[in-house]
């Protein structure tokens, strides 16, 4: 596979390690969050057959995560962005 | 008998000889031969044996397609089983011998099989050896497996190199035929980036192989033509003898080079072959067409073959396979072949023709609507049996007979993404399917278009729609007048005759019968008649008998032929050698070697080392005189607590943390603080995974207000370094925090012993006095000048410290070191004794952070903080992780000092039985501690913690070994911490 | 004694590396200094200031810029690898240190890595084998993190003929091993 | 009709014209007692079992595609009960218990052979865990052994003993371990359903659920609503597409996992064994092609097929540990979509949705667990209790901190 990094263009997928759902970009509150919610988050997956935004490591490369939204069944790849900026986005900051 | 098949013409250099043996007898072919060319002028059919039957088998096509002639070739190490006569390119001293066959080709025991065919059908093995049960592992499958596989490995190392690489490109240009050849020159002549890859060892594809021209050329003068033009183009890249092996996501493909096959042994320093990924923006399936049988009785003996194949071996390589040929053709194709060898002067008897409409050939017996029912000949075709349009049948003597049932686009590489071919009925072939590769696209017969001229064509327009989507210039150059007849095909799948067997996959031995019975059976979906019967799994996978079994099955249902199925292709297009596949990753190569600063130093004093992950370590250092492990490690352990000992300990992972945020950072990431660590200080930290369970640990040290340096063990640093870049970028990405690993930067060497400061007072420039550098101070120092770091941390349960300088000076400090140290009797220690120290301090290591444990597991269940939220700290606190219970680390020791005692051995109480209900935890590590006298263990014990004290059995069952211990605490030694702060 | 550690190249030998095979020069390079450079958060403007100062080059990703006695590679976000000429450098971490204050983040990374510089007429004949960086179509200056038989390191296009790479110190024999078996197997 | 040695001789003297279908291809009913989704390995055993051992009745076995067609039918063929914890190695030794017993009681040659797996060591610290495995498994009624580096050279002169970059120290065997004809595990348990009863019924995709207050009360298919009394899911790589039909999300994640054969070669290879420094395994078929295998490829997929890679990484392991392989072909790779659960172990378990059970998260090792899979799956779905050699399989250990992790990766799917 190829992903299309916003930086570096092009590179070989084989570069980058496999985390999971980017759903793990949303990490509960540790001291606040109900123990389900921590569960959920650390357990649950959707798991689609279709588009799925997935957390990639580029660690022979400049190490940035990125999220990648890619099609479980064609493995098509529509868009990669900064993990960091996805994060702040959805309201993550310190 | 030398080369008596040889006739006029074809594209083998008839100036050069070259000598080859085949089953020990001595040959000669030419320069553009292959094995199957040169055997076949030798007038040699007969070259190999069925993988079930056993029957005689020669050559039947001159292509990759091949099912029947293969041979082992090379002798020695080299020995390469299975290989394709058809496409082994004839060298000097080229040695091959047949396969699957005992005592001999022409005699083979195991060819009663063929006499027992009855019994031996589809899936008979289901069915039977099922009593008495023992017998199966006994009796029954030692015999099969004895006559199982084709060919043999020499059992030796291979004895050549592999290469791989990677290639980029505008457009991967599959198949240099007519279509190929002009996409090529379509997109080279407009400055793209083209790869043109063929199987071959010369390009031009079927141009080679057949007589029609391409405009006043002959085709393959036309070929050479455009390859030569093709060669002056920068941007293009001719790879001959190179298969595109399959196609991955993105536009990546793998291809092998067959660099030196064609030589007796690979020149020096170069590969036998190289692997290419190739990237590819746009990619063009121009892999031509295979030829596709007609089944009837006996239709696998030596001699016949497929049409195409019979011509291009008088075409190209000058052979004519018998004096008297007949051709069974259901379409025009098919004609050329008795034309071409008619025009050789070859004796044409007759061409065997079912339809029934259509011109006559002039000057050949052409039988109209007459099919071929039967042959004979025990290792080679004498005569075929025909039923003539009058429903007579005749017997004709002919030693070759080319059988053409039609051709099946190559769209092997197009499936592999699971695309599933079309049927077109145009050309009662599959052609690939619209949802193949995404830029890939197929031109030439492997999209369908059957004739030269439609070759040609789609080629350069698939190149010119590639340039366009680019956004190349090009221009649309007029093609060359060439040949564009149809097929005029009439479906025909099987010939019937009487009862006997008629050959659907040749190698694998499935007939027209076994079809019928797994239609009886209801194994009647593709994938279940496949696996039921086994077409299709042979080395050819299939590309000569696939759809032919697929029609049969079609037939047999009443269904048509695209709602039987379709079968899909996986890669590799072509077996490929598991070497290429490996490259240079072998032997001392399989993966890279990291060496520590101390390495050459210890290497000259004999040292014996570990891997540990990639690095390697000194396990122990031996002295003259020792003889055994155990003398060096208990002496570099008795003399590092009596005196001073020093241990490269630069594997462990070091990450440099700054940035205003730090100790905040490493609040979250440690389940312990580091917020409020003093500056100058070092603390051990404990790393949980989210899960709860712990990750890793190691000290971390604060060397300035907004800057640490984290250790972690040498298996995680990795790990570890892209957890934390996780918690960084995705969970906290405001926190000002930098990361950056500073693992090789640094020699450190660990100096332990009760005259550790007195050795570093000697080399360190400052003042390091127990008030100056106190337990767990760190800090820069200098050592004559050069900048170094000190952390005064003890992993031997020592008074300790870690000194680093850069790395460079790493071999100078062990120097060094050793040599001031020699006043004090210093060692240099191993991992050997490392590990003995640390269990002896009871500090757990690897074979303890085994993933599956918890802090409260280790005894480190205060360190957890619940105050502040860490990475592993909410699911830390689940009910069973925190039971009473659970697992806690202990220590062992045996009753008797003298007992053995071994790690893995797991724990029972004294009296119990031994079943898994009564197994209290089990041994972690195990080490004789020459300070103790004894063997000593850490283990998991359940509820450990509430045992110390009592005796329980160490059991193991694999040295049958069943010890009574006595429960006690993980620090062996000095509990209280006294050495480490003296 | 001596109190001057004697130092040694990555490969273990007391001098730099010059190898010929064939059209392929490889230079061990003993004599730079390098150390990462990091922005320190919400010190962007003032980090560009203090780096246009001390002549630091910033290079965007995936590139490489000179600026003497400078050089620079983007690394990852907000991070750079300076190059500066040894023995003046020796404490290259510390001169950085001075000159951008409390705005970055600054490591010493002089002995983490090897480097060798590859010159030839056709640098990618032999890359082409060794990593799947386009050598020859990216532009002059292109720096980028390739992977060579499993062992990560960065790569830099100087020009048509010159190619800098550094590996992990550590596996300094198995890079050198595995690019000249390659340069070998092209002869 | 029984099959059997006699059968097979006198069919041959009559023209093969007796044998009958291995299965009947009956429409589909409008209701069943049990509906059990996925026609393959553990779909087809459930259903075998029911009928067998559970004397249930009115039972349906739904198929998307051709019976076997899943992993049933792409896998390495392995057997083994070489399990460390205690959630999993009394199941995989029930498991390998029924292997043993199989072909008898089915009637149906699946070629399970123990010809026995070893698992190599490449360092002390191997040695150590697989000691405890050893002992694990002993305790627990199986069979282990530790080899020495000798023995294991013994057994296999032709590996890299002398050149390695990881040098081989010993290793761990289950001499009754072995491989089963893959396909054959399939046909076994659905003509002995068949003969029993039971429907199966292929081309026939669960597209949805009928569920109401809290009870599941059939299925949407392709071909029409199914009733049932009760519904087993069974469908490995697909578990979360069937189970989000009930509104479910699982701890599971679907990953490729690629499997390769190499061309027919003459007998090298007599039992399976794993390569614990790289990521290969290997044994070779009654046929003589050598099935090997290795890393899953990582990333989340329903493709059936794997990238390049993975296939360098497997071939790499293959030379490092046995450098003659070079001459040896790759003739195919596949992909098979495996079901990696949250700790790397199975669910067999009831849901919150009454009537509806579950039965995944077998991640690459599903093949060996087929007849225990079936067998526990039907006790489950015939007494609404769970077996007790899978009693650890429950959907809220997760909840209550009881992984069951034997490679100590944590809630990572893709690394274990």
């Amino acid at each position: 596979m190829i992903i299309n990094h916003p930086l570096l263009g092009p590179r070989d997928a084989q570069e980058f390690i496999y985390l999971g759902d980017a759903s793990l970009i949303a990490r509960p509150d540790g001291l606040t969050a109900s123990p389900q919610a921590f569960l959920d988050y650390a357990y649950q997956r959707t798991n689609p057959a279709g588009l799925h935004r997935e957390l990639w490591y580029h660690e022979q490369g400049d190490r940035s995560w990125l999220v990648v939204t890619r099609n479980t069944v064609t493995h098509e790849i529509t868009l990669v962005e900064l993990a960091r900026d996805v994060a702040r986005r959805e309201g993550r900051s310190k | 008998m030398t080369q008596v098949k040889r006739i006029a013409g074809g594209q083998i250099d008839r100036t050069r000889t070259l000598h080859f043996s085949f089953d020990g007898q001595s040959l000669t072919g030419h320069p553009g031969d292959t094995l199957a060319s040169a055997l076949l002028a030798n007038n040699i059919r007969l070259m190999g044996r069925s993988f079930k039957y056993h029957r005689p088998r020669g050559v039947f096509s001159a292509g990759s397609e091949e099912p029947n002639a293969l041979v082992e070739l090379r002798p020695g190490a080299r020995q390469e089983p299975n290989t394709r006569a058809t496409v082994a390119e004839l060298f000097d001293g080229l040695t091959a011998q047949s396969q699957n066959r005992w005592p001999n080709l022409r005699f083979d025991a195991l060819s009663i099989n063929d006499r027992l065919n009855a019994f031996f059908t589809a899936g008979f093995y289901y069915k039977t050896f099922m009593w008495p049960a023992v017998f199966w592992e006994k009796l029954y499958e030692p015999i099969i497996r004895r006559a199982a596989g084709l060919g043999s490995l020499s059992r030796l190392d291979d004895p050549d190199s592999y290469d791989k690489g990677f290639l980029h490109c505008d457009l991967l240009i599959i198949g240099a035929g007519p279509a190929g050849l002009m996409a090529a020159l379509t997109a080279g002549r407009s400055g793209a980036r083209v790869i043109l890859a063929d199987e071959d060892f010369r390009m031009g594809g079927r141009l080679n192989a057949e007589t029609y021209g391409i405009g006043d050329q002959a085709g393959a003068d036309w070929a050479a033509l455009v390859l030569e033009e093709l060669a002056t183009l920068p941007s293009v890249r001719l790879m001959s003898r190179t298969t595109i092996l399959g196609a991955f996501d993105h536009g990546i493909f793998s291809a092998v080079e067959r660099v030196s096959d064609h030589l007796a042994v690979p020149l020096p320093g170069k590969p036998r072959q190289t692997l290419w990924r190739i990237y590819a923006k746009r990619s063009i399936n121009a892999g031509g067409a295979t030829e596709r049988p007609i089944a009837f009785e006996n239709n696998d003996r030596p001699g016949i073959m497929l049409a195409g194949a019979l011509r291009a071996y008088a075409n190209r390589w000058g052979v004519s396979v018998g004096d008297r040929i007949a051709v069974f053709t259901n379409n025009d194709d098919g004609l050329r072949t008795a034309l071409d060898l008619q025009a050789k002067g070859v004796d044409v008897v007759a061409v065997i023709d079912p339809r029934k409409d259509g011109a006559l050939l002039p000057g050949i017996r052409h039988l109209r609507g007459a099919t071929v029912v039967d042959t004979a000949g025990r290792l080679g075709l004498t005569s075929i049996t025909v039923r003539l349009g009058n429903g007579k049948a005749e017997t004709l003597a002919v030693s070759a007979l080319g059988v053409s049932g039609g051709w099946n686009p190559n769209l092997n590489i197009t499936s592999h993404h699971r695309s599933r071919p079309v049927w077109n009925a145009d050309i009662t072939a599959f052609v690939p399917g619209a949802d193949g590769p995404p830029g890939l696209t197929s031109a030439g017969a492997a999209s369908g278009a059957m004739s030269t001229h439609a070759a040609l064509a789609t080629g350069q327009a698939q190149a010119l729609s590639v340039l366009q989507a680019l956004g190349f210039a090009h221009r649309t150059d007029v093609l060359p007048k060439a040949e564009d007849a149809p097929l005029n095909l009439l479906p025909l799948w099987y010939a019937p005759g009487g009862e006997g067997r008629a050959w659907i996959d040749q190698q694998n031995d499935v007939t027209v019968k076994d079809i019928k019975l797994a239609h009886q059976e209801n194994m009647v979906s593709v994938e279940h008649m496949k696996r039921y019967t086994t077409l299709g799994m042979a080395t050819d996978q299939g590309k000569t008998g696939n759809v032919l079994g697929l029609a049969l099955m079609a037939e047999l249902t009443g269904q048509s032929i695209p709602e039987t199925g379709t079968t899909i292709y996986r890669p590799p297009y072509t077996p490929v050698a598991l070497g290429a596949l490996a490259g240079r990753a072998r032997g001392q190569d399989f993966k890279p070697l990291r060496l520590t600063p101390s390495h050459h130093w210890a290497k000259e004093q004999g040292a014996t080392f570990v891997e540990v992950g990639y690095w390697l370590r000194t396990q122990w250092l031996p002295r003259p005189g020792e003889t055994t492990w155990r003398q060096s490690v208990d002496r570099e352990v008795l003399a590092t607590r009596k005196s001073v000992g020093i241990c490269d300990v630069t594997t462990l992972g070091k990450i440099d943390i700054q940035g205003t945020d730090a100790g905040a950072f490493l609040d979250r990431v440690y389940a312990n603080t580091f917020s409020t660590l003093p500056v100058g200080k070092c603390r051990y930290g404990l790393m949980l995974r989210e899960d709860g369970m712990v990750f890793d640990d190691g000290t971390t040290a604060r060397l300035a207000p907004h800057e640490y340096v984290m250790t972690t063990t040498t298996a995680n640093a990795v790990a570890v370094f892209r957890h934390l870049e996780f918690c960084r970028q995705v969970l906290w990405p405001d926190m000002d925090v930098q990361l950056i690993s500073t693992t090789e930067a640094w020699a450190q060497y660990s100096v332990a012993g009760p005259n550790a400061r007195k050795l570093l007072e000697k080399i360190v420039d400052q003042d390091i006095s127990d008030t100056a550098l106190p337990y767990m101070g760190c800090g820069a120092v200098t050592i004559g000048g050069l900048r170094a770091r000190i952390f005064r941390i003890s992993f031997s349960g020592e008074l300790a410290y870690e000194i680093a300088v850069p790395t460079r000076y790493g071999d100078g400090l062990i120097r060094r070191l050793v040599a001031e140290g020699a006043a004090f009797e210093a060692v240099v220690y191993g991992t050997e004794a490392l590990g003995v120290m640390r269990v002896e301090k009871g500090h757990v290591a690897g074979n303890e952070l085994n993933g599956q444990s918890t802090a409260l597991n280790m005894g480190l269940g205060k360190m957890v903080s619940r105050k502040k939220d860490s990475i592993g700290m909410p699911l830390s606190q689940r009910e069973a992780m925190v039971a009473e219970d659970g697992y806690r680390l202990v220590g062992v020791m045996p009753v008797d000092k003298t007992a053995a005692l071994s790690a893995g051995s797991h724990l029972l109480d004294v009296g119990a039985e031994p079943v898994a209900a009564n197994d209290g935890g089990w041994l972690t590590s195990m080490v004789w501690s020459p300070h103790l006298g004894s063997l000593i263990a850490l283990a998991y014990l359940k509820a450990g913690d509430q045992k110390l004290g009592q005796r329980m059995r160490a059991v193991n069952f694999m040295t049958k070994q069943d010890t009574l211990v006595e429960i006690v605490s993980p620090q062996f030694i000095d509990p209280q911490g006294d050495r480490l702060r003296g | 004694m001596d109190n001057n550690l004697k130092s040694l190249s990555a490969l273990g030998k007391p001098t730099a590396l010059i190898l010929q095979i064939g059209p392929f020069k490889i230079t061990e390079r003993m004599n730079v200094a390098l150390a990462s450079l990091a922005t320190r958060r919400g010190q962007g403007t003032e980090f560009k200031n203090r780096a246009q100062l001390a002549g630091v080059p910033l290079p965007p990703p995936a590139t490489s810029e000179r600026n003497d006695p400078f050089g620079a590679f983007w690394v990852t976000p907000e991070m750079w690898f300076i190059e500066a000429p040894l023995p003046m450098f020796e404490d290259i971490a510390a001169k950085l240190k001075a000159a951008f204050g409390d705005t970055a983040s600054i490591t010493e990374q002089t002995d983490a890595w090897v480097r060798f510089d590859l010159s030839a007429p056709n640098p990618s004949h032999l890359l082409e084998r060794l990593s799947n960086i386009d050598v020859d179509r990216v532009p002059d200056g292109h720096a980028s993190r390739t992977v060579i038989d499993h062992v990560g390191c960065y790569l830099i296009r100087r020009n048509a003929n010159e190619v800098t790479l550094y590996g992990p110190r550590s596996s300094a024999n198995s890079l050198l091993h595995a690019i000249t078996v390659a340069a070998e197997s092209l002869l | 009709m029984r099959y059997s040695g006699f059968r097979v001789i006198a069919e041959a003297l009559t023209g093969h014209k007796g044998w009958k279908p291995l299965w009947r291809d009956p429409d589909p009913k409008a209701a069943y007692d049990y509906v059990i989704v996925g026609g393959g390995g553990h779909g087809l055993a459930t259903a075998y079992y029911l009928a067998k051992e559970f004397k249930q009745a009115r039972i349906a076995v739904l198929e998307k595609g051709y019976l076997g067609g899943g992993n049933v039918g792409r896998n390495t063929t392995i057997i083994r009960s070489n399990y460390l914890l205690d959630g999993n190695e009394p199941f995989y030794e029930f498991s390998l218990k029924l292997w043993e017993g199989l072909e008898q009681d089915f009637n149906y040659n699946a070629m399970v052979s123990q010809r026995g797996i070893i698992n190599l060591i490449h360092t002390d610290a191997q040695r150590d865990a697989f000691t405890r495995r050893a002992n694990a498994m002993v305790l627990h009624g199986a069979d282990a052994e530790m080899l020495n580096r000798d023995q294991v050279k013994a057994l296999y002169p032709f590996l890299n003993f002398d050149n390695a970059r990881f040098p081989i120290k010993g290793a761990i065997a289950q001499k009754r371990g072995g491989t089963v004809r893959h396909d054959a595990v399939a046909w076994g348990y659905a003509r002995g359903a068949d003969q029993r009863g039971v429907d199966l019924i292929q081309n026939c995709e669960v597209i949805g659920m009928r569920i109401e207050n809290g009870r599941i009360l059939g299925v949407e298919t392709t071909r029409g609503h199914i009733g049932a009394g009760k519904v087993g899911v069974a469908v490995a790589g697909a578990s979360s597409r069937v189970m989000d039909h009930a509104g479910m999300r699982l701890p599971i994640e679907s990953h490729v996992l690629q499997a390769f054969v190499s061309e027919g070669l003459k007998p090298l290879i007599d039992g399976v064994m794993t390569f614990g420094a790289g990521h290969f395994y290997v044994s070779q078929s009654d046929k003589g092609g050598l099935v090997f295998g290795g890393d899953i490829d990582g990333y989340n997929s329903y493709a059936q097929r794997g990238n390049l890679p993975v296939i360098e990484d497997v071939a790499e392991g293959g030379m490092a540990l046995m450098p003659m392989l070079g001459r040896a072909r790759l003739l195919r790779a596949w992909g098979g979509i495996m079901d990696m659960s949250m700790d790397g172990s199975p669910i067999i378990d009831k849901t919150d949705i009454n009537g509806l059970y579950f039965n995944g998260g077998w991640c690459y090792g599903g093949f060996k667990a087929t007849p225990a899979s079936g067998w526990c799956f039907a006790h489950l779905l015939a007494r609404d209790e769970p077996h007790p050699k899978a009693a650890a399989y429950r959907f809220d250990r997760f909840a209550k901190g009881l992984m069951i992790d034997e490679k100590g990766q944590g809630a990572t799917p893709n690394l274990h």
